[in-house]
Parts: structure tokens; C-alpha cells; sequence
């Protein structure tokens, strides 16, 4: 008889995503459930959904979610992680959220250590409303509201969100992974992992940038796409471990 | 020997399935599903080793793998 | 008998939420309420379980004001004018989301920067919704820092009643004056288990969702109307003083501090020969409409007096539908009315009419 | 209405604590009290002035236009506040900060050399305290013994010392109103 | 003749921007009208000297907006629901400093996140002041593409006249449809120069302080009553539209699209036999007191209609003074209200009364 | 004859100071005039002032000035400076101002590259609303809202801004500075000028912290407060140039 | 009132674009037009649907409750919309993706196997354009002309090739209610 | 020889002239100005180097200094 190797978590439910055909969403959801699955936690977890494409998200995920206003995440899962310390809490923010607007509040949730897990997704452009600018966009993307190319002279250069928050003492881990082939897929898959971990360990805060694709507002193929994450976002975004609490001596 | 399940109504043709397949046996039915995407099919299903980067790169969860 | 203590207002707020079995409170420091900041700091620091956090924004305070209710929590914030306005965004949501709160708003002068000195320029954004879309809070406007402790205690219960924020409406100076309190036993029944709703272990049971939106028109409008029917619900909950309403030859509606600098005139009135009625509204949402309505049958003359360019003067208006003639007398960005402005508003009305 | 008080002078010079004072032992012999600070933000050099009525119904308006009985610290507050004092009332004043005459004349004044009593007592700092007896002497609000005990519960973990010190300065400007 | 174009409402409020003076540009996406701020992305970055910026949020565009402002540009940003609520702060700050700018609020279904859908549940928000203290905005309401054009550029000219925040308060719905519209030439006169005020080089002046604030009470209540005396004379530019006014069975209030499917609803009246009279307040503050008082004198029953749970109503209560009955009718969370609704009602007050 | 070798800047205005006696703001306020009268800016500079105790600081300098809303004088610096490229714009912001309430528009307005000149002034501590702690107070600092002294479990570790800023690819210029002694204060002098000078010559947005004493919310002497100051904040917040487009080759 | 329209059908069939060339027409020819799309976040394999309304009149409501005609290029929109014809309306359905028949018989039905055309013509795409051009040559609202200037004008800088091809596609729609 | 001039209403008394003068001429004055502060002083003023640390140090710019 054959053995199921791969199948799908149980920390999903059965509603198909809402996410574009290619979209890294989907295995970023699949990632976490399955990281859920494994550390038997979805009981005792409370997911922040934001608003971006991944608002959504609370249909999909398999424990009792929230959807937080723009950018606020990290202060609603501050509430509810204060209210219910030993409930296992975790955001998922665009770019747009998490970098832009948010901008105070995940420097501040890290800052505190607040013992959550936050998932970025950095798909360098603001998806749900149509295609603007983010903070991450590269220099000369052109999106929305960078007709004529990201011009780092009035709309400055892509922010590195990992390296900024690296400059505080209190978090406990901060990675960059990628999602374009297997190998990245496992890796990215482990950091998630270390970063519940570290939450139910209660070491502090966790942040894990997924670089993902975002095809319908790139313009590309889901391909294309991915091979576009590849040459033009890694090696600006390096994928590394940028801050590991264990690995302080 | 492996198997792989597509569930033809949850893939969206977004192809990513058939490039990381090391056999190269994903590839896009000429068929629509209800949302009018192409799924995947696998043809020579025989030369599947179940490594199964197929599922772990599929965005929409839409395979499960025997082996 | 229970013990009088002398409380500066805001420190009876922080002390009544706590009896009222707050333990979550989440703010940010701005004049005049920053004692109660402090003094929850104070407190809840010390209390096993408890949170308090200084945010990085009021923004931020009320976001995890929303969590933490969302988890279930007793959970307050406070501010004044810049530091209320930046909440409304967050407020809205609480609303919509159904989540109950409180906030207290200890007004100043305004708009802008303004002042720290007292002033009532913020009752429109605090009974007609600040935020966007259709939703109210439940507002309390106490008058004296006992009037904070029990009305503290009761937007705790009003908000967990009917599921939405509730907000305390002082101008700053009750937030920095002492009085004698008294703090009555309270009854922890009297908090509502919120086990059927609020986030936690969903194990035995389905997972939970609070979504504060719906792409779908129809299935927004479901959430909207139920929340449109506890608004329809709440007159229930009209609370409100009158004072000298036998036979008055005027009605003046005040609230907060502005309420009592009228009880001194009526005083004055009583030794001058003119009976001045006062009504005092203490819920400003659920506004006392019916009560004024009564008075307009009765009065020909309604004086409103707001530190403010005239706010509750609407609702008063509302209220009277015109069967009287309604007055106004405000002062605005700091100064708070004294007796004699009033008197001499109320003369002046009597002789021209 | 028993009595309305404004007390003002400069920041640093103890004018809350007095009129908390006053208040607190109010509420603790029964009467309606009310206290309210001017306030402003936390800088240094400024005036200060607070507001207590004591009454034996409830208190209406909290806000005092025109006090019974002013204190006045210095010489700033007396100008500021002279003229809002109510007919035929009271203000006593730190004679060692005002050089100037009160210039109504329908008005009762006490002069306490406030700080001079202070300075021979050791401490600039119970100068309020000094007039603080005064005021009980003169207008027995409340009553000294009931002062002596919020003051001691307020000075709590401090020295005997400091208790002694500030007892003292209360008798001393007792003793201004009384000889 | 002036050439008839084709457009979509928020791209031609951008247009009608730029048409009218304005260079800077300072937003952040929301739908439904994310096509603004691209549109001025795209024509303010090929102009020389202008400025547009995708800002990190909705808070840091409207102090960008109250920093060009100051320093004399014409200027404006544009959101919706959750965004506008975050701006109140700033808002209030841009009146308390009398600085002129031009807000756009494409109003989508709220409370919370609510939907992308239609709604004018921001009513109260933005004509009795979502921030704090004392103030009032301009508040235009367009029902045409062709209207928001032209009320976008009076928006323009009457906050600088008045050194007042403006806003353009659509229902997503206009945003998004497309109607012709032409664009008539602008006087550049009309731009009243800011010289006199506006922050730059103090070269050969005195150097100038913009401070929305004043600690001082009466210095403070100085400036509210300067703000609130602007107010007093705001009536004089009060604008509505009148249809089938002559001898109505009842009259209809309603702005914005609900307007217009009012005057669907006055073409099938007059097939049957019902004269149903519109009054459609264009400027929503000032609000249309005097007229809809004059038809409460003339009409039994008056209906508002308002994609709401029912905000403007109180204004017409207000303006009606209990000389007619004002009667609601509200649908919310992004459902335009239909013709066949709106006749139902009509009948059933006419048949009831 | 004897020289005037020190003398009240022109651009300061004959208004005494509102702040507490010793405290720092007053010696920013002059090096900041000073060098305006150096380099004979004041005509054409447009200053904004905070809420903090600063907020006064409009009826201090002989330019143009404008009072920001909390936090976000950076977007207010960034609105003015769009419109009038040719003025010189500066900001002048408490720790509280922008490291706490106002961290995404410093955060975005120096990834802009804003050309403006940001004064920030860390005393660790809220001053004008008497007393709270800062992102910037130190560990075990007890203030208003940390009484029993700043957590880090709970309250995070206090935020190094010019390091976290300087993760940044944009900024021109950032710094910190001291004002304890005369040799500091000269070297202060020259961080501020450096920081005005990049923004005449259009080299982009510069930022100089200077950490300031409270000595009435710290509840010291100014004496002991300097000493405080040296003892306690120097070693946590190292004075550096921490980003000189200069001297990146 | 000359028409109402609703056009509704998958997200990509050019659903929009079809409604804005009627609407843009229109409005050259003097009428007076509105176009209003269903929006929504942009999320793919969603449903698309426009409304255009044109008018000699002011057009007063822009949104169409009761379309006069309907323009169903998939099953979905057929099922959702078909109800609200107006009485007498008519309905142009894609033949080549619906396979039931109108349920009401109040109603001209219009069948256009849009997708096989475009096939045939070597361009998916244009099915949009065969079932314009048979509306067009049904209801007559706006000039054949008019459409094509406008057609151009849109495509502007694309090929020759494909303004030909849609041309074409206009034509072969047209033909099937002509002949 | 160097002067120092002492704006006695504007100085504060906070002392921090004081310290950093390596002189150690200014001192406080026993006497109260006008907002009740001490102010400083110099004591031996044929001392004075003109260094202007004090002035530079002063932050209610009190001081100015001749040399
Ligand atoms: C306060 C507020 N501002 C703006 C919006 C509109 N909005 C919704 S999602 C979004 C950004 C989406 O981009 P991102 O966070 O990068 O997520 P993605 O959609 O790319 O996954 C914006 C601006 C909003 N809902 N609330
Ligand atoms: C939106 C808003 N929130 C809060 C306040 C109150 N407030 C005024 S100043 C200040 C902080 C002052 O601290 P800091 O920025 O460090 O400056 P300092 O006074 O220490 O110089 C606060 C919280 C306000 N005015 N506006
Ligand atoms: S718009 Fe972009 S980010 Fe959103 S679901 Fe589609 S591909 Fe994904
Ligand atoms: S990766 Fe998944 S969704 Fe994409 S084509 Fe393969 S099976 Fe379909
Ligand atoms: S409170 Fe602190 S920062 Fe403010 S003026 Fe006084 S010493 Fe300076
Ligand atoms: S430093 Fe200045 S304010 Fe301080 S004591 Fe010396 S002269 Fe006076």
C-alpha cells in the first residue's frame, strides 16, 4: 500500500484560496498550517489576518482568527498576546503593511520582544488594491504610482526590513527566505518552524520575510514571476538569518 | 513507485508544478476546469519518484503524493 | 460604611476600571489625562495576569485594545483631543467588530494642538462617530469624580452588554480635580463570560472569526443592521439629573462641569426670583431626547451651555422639534463658563422674550 | 458654603499640598470638598494656584471666580488675584514675598512673614505650612488637629523630623492669627 | 465648444486638480479610488516643480498636505473610510491652522474595514467634525462626473477663500462610473495669492509662525472664534439642486447617486400621478437649511434617503424644525439604494399619512 | 578694544527660553542659530517644531516656523520642502516625538532621502507631559509609566534610532552628539552644521541626535543630570557618525 | 431612454471594454452616456460586469436594476442576470459557453457562438467583439462607425493587425443578426 | 584679559556655567533675581580667559563674552 507523503494540512481548511493562479500566498499558508500541524498548536493558536490580498486569510486557516486595520497587526496581536499569554499568536502582513503603514508597529511589537510569530510577505508591490508602489518595490519597478519606475531620488530606495529590525536588542529571530524552488521551499519552511518554536519556547519575538511573487500586479507569468523573485529581488534581498537568539553567546 | 492526485477543481494553471518537476511529467491539460483554468496532468505517471516538489510548490494545495 | 477617599479624577477612573475588574489598559501620554496613564501603570504592574503597556501611539493603544477584547479581556485606553481623533480608525473597527471597550476622553481645547485646559468640543465626534461608517458609542459624561467612578463601572458593563465601545466623556478639568469617593462593592458576576465568542483555544469547539468586513453588500448590510438595532435598543439606558423642573421659567442643558457651574446658578436664581431648571444629560449616547422633548412642551425658552462653538445644541434641537425656542451660550478653547456668564445669558433671555 | 480659597504663589512653593490639605481634612470631618489645580505642562518657574471650597452641601460649580478667601504666596498672585476676591473677604498673604499693600479696602488681611518663620524654623520649604496655620487660625474650616493627621499620614515614611518641622511651622502661624 | 470627454469619476477629479492649480499631491491606495492617486502619479511626475508622493500612510499625507499648505501650495490628498478616519487628526490641525487643501473622500461601506462597495455612512464624519474641538470642513457633495470636476475645482477656490480644509465627499460609486465631462478654461487669477501668509524666505518681513495652538484660553478661544465666525458666513455659498419643487406630494432629500436615482423615481411619479418634488444639497456644509425649511412649510412629509443607517436626516429634522414630518429611508454596506425602493417608500408614506 | 568672542546668535529671538532650568534644549537651540548665522540661512529657513517641550520653540528662531502634529514632523518637513526646494527645512523632535509615536514618518522620510535636516533630541524621557518613559529610557529607568523602572520582558530595550536608521540606503548624514562638555558641544556644533550644509547642497536628508538632560523629570540636579547623562547614556547610545554620504567611496 | 445595459461575463473577457466603447460612442454622437463597472479587489477568475446606460435625456439613476438589454458571456452571468431583464427586454448570450436556453419567454434572445468565432478568426480575445457587433447591428443604439473610430482610437499605437482583426470580429457579430 | 557679561534675568541658576569653567570664577550668587532663581556671577574676573566655556555651556544663552 502506499503511504501519503504529501498531503494537504490539517490546519487548513478545505476553502480554495482566493489568490491569483502562482501566487506565493498559497504555500505560505500551506507553510504555516503545516508547521501548525507539526507542532500541534492550531488549538491554541490565534491568527492575525491584515488587510492585503492575505485579508482572506481567516478562511483558511484552521484556529480562531482576526483581521487586523491596515498596518495594526502587530498591536492587536500584542492584545490579544497579553490578554492570553499562553495562546500561541501570529501575524501575516503584506509590504505594504507591515512596511509602510505598520511601520511603527512592528518596530515597537520587536522592540518589546512581544512574543509573537510574524510572517512578512514581501511581494514588492501592494497587491489587493491594484498594483502601487511599496516600500519594498524595487528601484526602477514600475507599478502604479511609479509609472515611470521606482525613482530612488524622490521615492527612495527598497527598504530592508530584516536588516532595520536586526538593530534591536529584544527580538529573538529574524530570517529571509524565498519560496522559487524546493531547496528555498524547506529552508523557508524551517525558519517558519523556528519561529513558533521561539514563540512557544517563549524566547520573544519572530519575524520571517517570505519573498513572494505577486504575477497579476508584476504583469508576468507565474514563471516569469518567479524567475524575475530570483534575478532581481534575492540579490537585493539576501536570504539569511539576520538575528537568532540561540545563537547569541 | 508514486502517485500523485491532482484536484483538477483547486489548480488554477498557474504551471508552477511543471517546472520543478525533476521527471518533467507535469504538464497543462488541453481541458478547462469549472473556473476555466488548465489543470495539471501528469503524463508517464510511472516515472514519478514521489519526490514531490510538484505539491510543495503548488500555491493552491492541489496535489497529494503517494509513494 | 465604605471609606471616603480624595481622588484627583483621573486616578478615580484608573482605580474604577480596576474595581470594575479592568486589567488590560493600553495608552498613550497626553495632557490632562496622563495621570491616569500613570496611575495604571502604577497599579496594573503590580497584578499578576494584568497588562498595562504605554504604546508607541494612540494608534497603536487602540489596536491592542481591540485585540485584547477580542481575546476577551476587560480592557480600557485613554486620551484627549489629537490623541481620540488618531483612535478613530480603530474605534470603528471595535464597533464593527462588535468588541467592547472603553475609552475615556478627557477633553481640551481644540481643534489642532489647541490647549490642555478644559472644553467640550469634542461631542460631536464622540456622539455622532468620529470614525467612518454607521456606528455609535455608548457615551457617559460624568460630572463629578464620583460620577467617574460609577459612570467608569458602568461603560464597562454597557460595553460588554451590548458589545461596543464605550466611551467616558469628561472635559479635563473633572480628570484634575479631587473629590471625596467612595468605591461600592463590586459584584464579578456583573462581568458577562465572554467564553461564546472571544478568541482562545478553539480545541472542541470550530475555530472563530471577527471580521470586521464583508466584500458582499448584502452580508455587510446584515452586520450593519444589527448593529444599527442595539442602537435602537439603547434608549433604554437614558440616564440623566434634573434639577428644579417643578415650574421652571427656563430649562438650561448642560453636561460635565458646565452642569454644575448651572447648579450655582440656580441658586443665585432661587435668591433673585427666577426658577431656573436644569437638565443634565449623563448618557450623551443614548441622548435624553425624550426628557427634553417634555421640557420644550412645558418652556418657552431652552438655554444650552457647552464649552464649545455649540455642539449639543443640535441635539437639543433634535429633541425640542421645535416647540421651543433654544438658546446658546458657549465658550471655547480652554475657559470654562463661570456662574455669571450664565446668569447673566439666562436674564438676558428672560427679558427679550 | 463654608469657605472658597484660591491659593496661588510660584511652582515649588507647596501651593497643592496646602490646598489638598485642606480638602482632605474637610472630607475627613464630613464636609463636601472639592480641590482643583491649575495645570499646565511640567515646566519650572511658573505660577501655580489651586482652588478649594469646602462647604457643608453638595458643591456645585467647582470653578471659584471669586474666592472668600484668597492666599496669596506672592506678590504675582496678589495682583492677579486681589480683585476677584468677594466682598468683605479675606486674604492672607506672605508678608516676606509682598512688599506691597492689599488695595481694596472691604477686605480682611493677614500678613505672614512666611518665609522669614520658615528661614528662623530652618526650612524654606515649610513657608506654606506657616501660612497654613494661619488660615486654620483665622478661619477654622477645619480644624487643626485634623490638618496635623492628614499631614502626617501624607508625610508617611518621612522623618519624625520632617512631621516635627512642619507642626511647627503650623503653630507658628497659628500663632500669628491667634497673639 | 469645449471638447466632451469620457472619464472615469476619480481620474477626472484628478484632472479637474490639475486643472485647477494644484501641483502636490499627497496619498495613499485604497480602493475604490486608488485610480486618483495613480492618475496623479502619473501627471504629477512630468511636471516640473510638482510633487506627488505615495506616502507610508494615510497620517503622514495629510501633514504632508498641511506642510505644503503652509508653505502656500495648492494641495490635496484623497482616501476613503478607514483612511479619511486616520487624517482626522491632522484635519483638525488644518483648520485650526486655516490652511486651505482639498481632501477626497470616496465614501465605501463601514463601519471597520467594511467594503469597497458604495456608501455615505461618512456623513457625520465630515460635516460635524471626525477630529476634535471646533470645526467645520467645506464639505461638496457631486453626483455627476461632470459635477465632481466642477465641485472639485470650486472646492478648491473656497478653501482658499475661506483658508478652510475642503472635501469632496463622493460615494464610491462616482468614482468609479464613467459620463462625459468637459473641462471649461480656469482662470489662474483665480488663485488668490498667499504671499501674505504663507511660510517661505523672511527676507525684508517679519519671520511668520503657523502654531494651531495656544495655551492660553483666551488667546485659544481667540482663534475658535475666528474659525467659528468663518462659519457664520459659510451659508452665503450654500448650493442644492431643486427638481419638480412647484407643488410636490412630498419632497425628497438625498445626495450624491441616491439624487439621482431619486430622479428616476420622480420620472415614474409623474407617469402616475405623484408629484415628487428633490432637494439635493450640493454643499453639505453649509448645509441647505433655508430651503428644505421653506419646502417644510409647503409639504407634509419629507423623505430622506441616504445610503446610511441615517446621518443627513438629522440635519433635515433640523432644517424642518417639526414643521413636517421627515420621514428615512437607508439601505447600507455598499447597496445602492434602487429607484423601485425608493418609490415603494414614497407610496407607503403617502398612503399611510 | 575688547571683541565680542561669544554673543546671542542673530537667529535666535530675544525671547527668554521656556524650558527648565539646565536643561539641553537650550544649547541645541543655540548651536542650531549659530549655525544659521554662519551659514546665513535664516531668511530662507522654515523650522518645525513638535509637541514636546519644544513646541516653543517657534517663538525662539528668527525664521519661519510651524507647529506639527505629534510625531510627524518629518511628513510636515517633507509637504514644505516639495513646494519650496529652495528653503531650507528643519525639524526638531523629542524622543518621544520620533522614535516613538512618529517612527514610520522618520523612518520613511529619511528612506526618501527627504532634503531636510532632523534634530533629534533624546533625553530619554517624555518632558512636557511630565515625566513618561521613551523608547529611548534606560533599562530600570523609572519614570511615570516605568515606576518600577523599565522592563525589558515586558517594555523592550530602548531604541537605538541612528543605528536603526542607518540600515537605511538613503540618508546623507546621521549622528550623535553630547552636549556634557565644551569639546562635545563643539563637535555637536559641527554635526548640525555638516547636517545643514549636505541639505544647501542638496546631498539629501540628514539627522543629528543629540542626547539632552531632563533634569526635572529625572528628577536631578542639571549638575547630576549631565553627569547622568555621561555615566548612563553615552555608553548605550555611543556618539559616532553613523552614515556620511561623504565618505562612502 | 435609448438603452440600458448590463454586460457581464468572466474577468478578461473584455467585459468592460466592451461597455466603455458603447459608452464612448455614444457620447460622440451627442448622447448621453454612463459606464459603470462592478469593482472589486483584483483578484482573477472573478466575474466582471458593466452597466452603460445611454439617454437623449439626462441620464438620471446610473445604476440599472432592470436592464433593458443584457449582454451574458458566460453561464454564471446568464443565471444571476436573465431575472432582471426588463419586461419585452432582450438578452445576447455567448453561445459558444452557455449551453442551456433562456428561461423566460417574454424575451429576444440573441445567440452569438462568440467564443468559435474568435477561435476561427485565430483570437480568443475578440469574442468580446463578435458579441458587440451584434448588439450593435440588433439595437442600433450607436453607429457601426462610430464604434470602429472609437475602436481605433483605443488601440491606438497596437499593429494594424489587430485593429483589422477586431474589425473583423465587429463584422462577423454584426452578420449574425443581419442574416 | 577677557569679560564675561552676565544676563542676570535670563540665567536659570542651574549651575552648569559653573562646572565647566577651568577657572572656576563663576559661582552663584546669593541674591534672587526677578523669577526667583539664584543667578551666576563671577568672582576674580581679571582671572577670566575668555574661553567662553561657560557661554557655550549655558542653555539659557545668559552669557557673553569679550576678549
Ligand atoms: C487605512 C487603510 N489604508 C488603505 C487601505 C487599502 N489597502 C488595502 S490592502 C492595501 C495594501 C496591500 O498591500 P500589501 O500589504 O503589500 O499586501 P498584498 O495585497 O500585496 O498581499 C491597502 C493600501 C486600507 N484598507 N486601510
Ligand atoms: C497625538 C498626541 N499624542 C500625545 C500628545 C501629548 N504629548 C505632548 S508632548 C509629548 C511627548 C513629549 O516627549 P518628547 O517628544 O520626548 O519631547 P520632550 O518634551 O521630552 O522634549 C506627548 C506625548 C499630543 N500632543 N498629541
Ligand atoms: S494580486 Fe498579487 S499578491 Fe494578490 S493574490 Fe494576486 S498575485 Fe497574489
Ligand atoms: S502548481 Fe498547483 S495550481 Fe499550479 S498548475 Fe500545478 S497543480 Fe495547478
Ligand atoms: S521638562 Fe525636561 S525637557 Fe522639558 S524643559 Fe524641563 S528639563 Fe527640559
Ligand atoms: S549656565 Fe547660564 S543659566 Fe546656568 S547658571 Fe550659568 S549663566 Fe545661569
Amino acid at each position: 500500500m502506499m503511504k501519503k507523503v504529501f498531503a494537504r494540512p490539517k490546519s487548513l481548511t478545505e476553502v480554495p484560496f482566493t489568490y491569483c493562479p502562482g501566487c506565493h500566498h498559497g504555500i505560505i499558508h500551506r507553510l504555516i498550517a503545516e508547521v501548525m500541524d507539526e507542532l500541534n498548536i492550531a488549538q491554541d493558536t490565534i491568527g492575525i489576518a491584515p488587510v492585503g490580498c492575505s485579508v482572506f486569510a481567516y478562511l483558511f486557516f484552521n484556529c480562531d482568527m482576526i483581521v487586523a486595520a491596515h498596518g495594526r497587526a502587530p498591536a492587536v496581536a500584542t492584545g490579544i498576546k497579553r490578554v492570553k499569554p499562553n495562546n500561541i499568536v501570529f501575524t501575516y502582513q503584506g509590504d505594504g503593511d507591515l512596511a509602510s503603514i505598520g511601520t511603527a508597529e512592528i518596530v515597537h511589537a520587536a522592540n518589546r520582544s512581544e512574543k509573537i510569530t510574524v510572517i512578512f510577505v514581501n511581494n514588492a508591490i501592494y497587491g489587493m488594491t491594484g498594483g502601487q508602489m511599496a516600500p519594498t518595490s524595487l528601484e526602477g519597478q514600475v507599478t502604479q504610482t511609479s509609472p515611470y519606475g521606482r525613482d530612488p531620488k524622490t521615492m527612495g530606495m527598497p527598504i530592508r526590513m530584516c536588516e532595520l529590525l536586526s538593530t534591536l536588542n529584544s527580538p529573538a529571530y529574524i530570517a529571509r527566505v524565498a519560496l522559487t524552488k524546493p531547496a528555498y521551499i524547506i529552508r523557508a519552511k524551517k525558519a517558519i518552524k523556528k519561529g513558533f518554536q521561539y514563540q512557544i519556547d517563549g524566547k520573544g519575538f519572530s519575524l520571517i520575510e517570505v519573498l513572494s511573487t505577486c504575477p497579476t500586479n508584476w504583469g508576468l507569468s507565474p514563471k516569469e514571476a518567479n524567475e524575475w523573485l530570483e534575478k532581481k529581488m534575492i540579490p537585493y534581498y539576501p536570504l539569511a538569518e539576520f538575528k537568532n537568539v540561540e545563537e547569541v553567546s | 513507485m508514486a502517485k500523485v492526485i491532482i484536484d483538477q477543481e483547486r489548480c488554477k494553471g498557474c504551471e508552477l508544478c511543471t517546472i520543478v518537476c525533476p521527471q518533467k511529467i507535469m504538464v497543462m491539460s488541453k481541458s478547462f476546469n469549472k473556473k476555466s483554468y488548465h489543470p495539471a496532468e501528469q503524463i508517464n505517471p510511472e516515472k514519478c519518484n514521489g519526490c514531490a516538489f510538484c505539491a510543495m510548490t503548488c500555491p493552491d494545495v492541489a496535489l497529494e503524493v503517494y509513494k | 460604611m465604605v471609606e471616603r477617599l480624595l481622588m484627583k479624577g483621573n486616578e478615580a477612573i484608573g482605580e474604577a476600571a480596576i474595581h470594575a475588574g479592568c486589567r488590560y489598559y493600553f495608552g498613550y501620554p497626553i495632557t490632562p489625562q496622563s495621570e491616569l496613564t500613570a496611575y495604571m501603570a502604577r497599579r496594573l504592574l503590580k497584578i499578576e495576569g494584568a497588562a498595562f503597556i504605554q504604546s508607541e501611539s494612540e494608534i497603536a493603544a487602540i489596536n491592542m485594545v481591540y485585540g485584547a477584547a477580542a481575546a476577551g479581556g476587560r480592557v480600557m485606553t485613554s486620551s484627549s483631543g489629537p490623541g481620540i481623533s488618531l483612535k478613530q480608525e480603530g474605534i470603528s473597527y471595535l464597533a464593527c467588530a462588535e468588541l467592547p471597550c472603553v475609552i475615556v476622553n478627557m477633553m481640551r481645547g481644540g481643534p489642532g494642538l489647541g490647549s490642555i485646559q478644559p472644553a467640550q468640543g469634542d461631542y460631536f465626534q464622540a456622539t455622532k462617530g468620529g470614525g467612518h461608517g454607521d456606528y455609535h458609542l455608548i457615551v457617559l459624561a460624568p460630572s463629578s469624580v464620583q460620577e467617574l467612578v460609577d459612570l467608569t463601572i458602568k461603560a464597562f458593563d454597557l460595553a460588554d452588554k451590548y458589545r461596543n465601545p464605550a466611551m467616558i466623556l469628561g472635559d479635563g478639568l473633572l480628570g484634575q480635580m479631587m473629590e471625596p469617593v467612595q468605591f461600592k462593592e463590586f459584584q464579578k458576576e456583573r462581568i458577562p463570560s465572554k467564553e461564546d465568542w472571544a478568541l482562545g483555544s478553539c480545541q472542541g469547539r470550530k475555530p472563530r472569526r471577527i471580521v470586521p468586513f464583508n466584500l458582499d453588500p448584502d452580508e455587510l448590510e446584515k452586520i450593519v443592521n444589527k448593529i444599527g438595532r442595539k442602537y435602537e435598543d439603547l434608549p433604554k439606558e437614558v440616564q440623566y439629573e434634573v434639577v428644579n423642573m417643578d415650574d421652571p421659567d427656563i430649562v438650561v442643558v448642560a453636561y460635565g462641569t458646565v452642569a454644575r457651574v448651572v447648579k450655582t446658578v440656580i441658586q443665585k436664581g432661587k435668591k433673585e426670583g427666577i426658577n431656573i431648571g436644569l437638565i443634565r444629560p449623563i448618557t450623551l449616547y443614548p441622548f435624553p431626547y425624550a426628557v427634553i422633548n417634555d421640557a420644550a412642551n412645558r418652556v418657552k425658552q431652552i438655554l444650552v451651555a457647552e464649552m464649545s462653538l455649540g455642539q449639543m445644541v443640535e441635539d437639543v434641537k433634535l429633541a425640542a422639534n421645535g416647540k421651543s425656542k433654544v438658546f446658546f451660550y458657549g465658550r471655547t478653547g480652554g475657559v470654562v463658563i463661570s456662574p455669571v456668564e450664565i446668569w447673566e445669558e439666562v436674564k438676558k433671555i428672560l427679558n427679550q422674550n | 458654603m463654608l469657605d472658597e480659597i484660591i491659593i496661588a504663589g510660584f511652582g515649588g512653593q507647596g501651593i497643592l499640598l496646602m490646598g489638598r490639605l485642606i480638602a482632605h481634612a474637610g472630607m475627613l470631618e464630613g464636609k463636601n470638598v472639592a480641590w482643583m489645580p491649575s495645570y499646565g505642562p511640567e515646566m519650572r518657574g511658573g505660577t501655580a494656584n489651586c482652588t478649594v471650597i469646602i462647604s457643608s452641601e453638595e458643591v456645585a460649580s467647582p470653578v471659584v471666580s471669586n474666592p472668600i478667601t484668597l492666599i496669596a504666596m506672592n506678590q504675582a498672585s496678589l495682583d492677579k488675584f486681589e480683585p476677584l476676591v468677594e466682598k468683605e473677604g479675606i486674604i492672607i498673604l506672605n508678608k516676606s514675598l509682598i512688599s506691597r499693600d492689599v488695595n481694596r479696602d472691604d477686605l480682611e488681611v493677614i500678613k505672614v512673614p512666611a518665609n522669614d518663620i520658615a528661614n528662623e524654623l530652618g526650612n524654606l520649604r515649610v513657608a506654606n505650612m506657616v501660612v497654613l496655620g494661619s488660615y486654620i487660625a483665622k478661619r477654622r474650616t477645619v480644624k487643626m488637629e485634623t490638618i496635623v493627621m492628614v499631614l502626617e499620614e501624607t508625610l508617611g515614611e518621612k522623618s519624625e523630623k520632617m512631621i516635627a518641622l512642619n507642626k511647627e511651622a503650623l503653630k507658628r502661624g497659628e500663632k500669628i492669627v491667634t497673639e
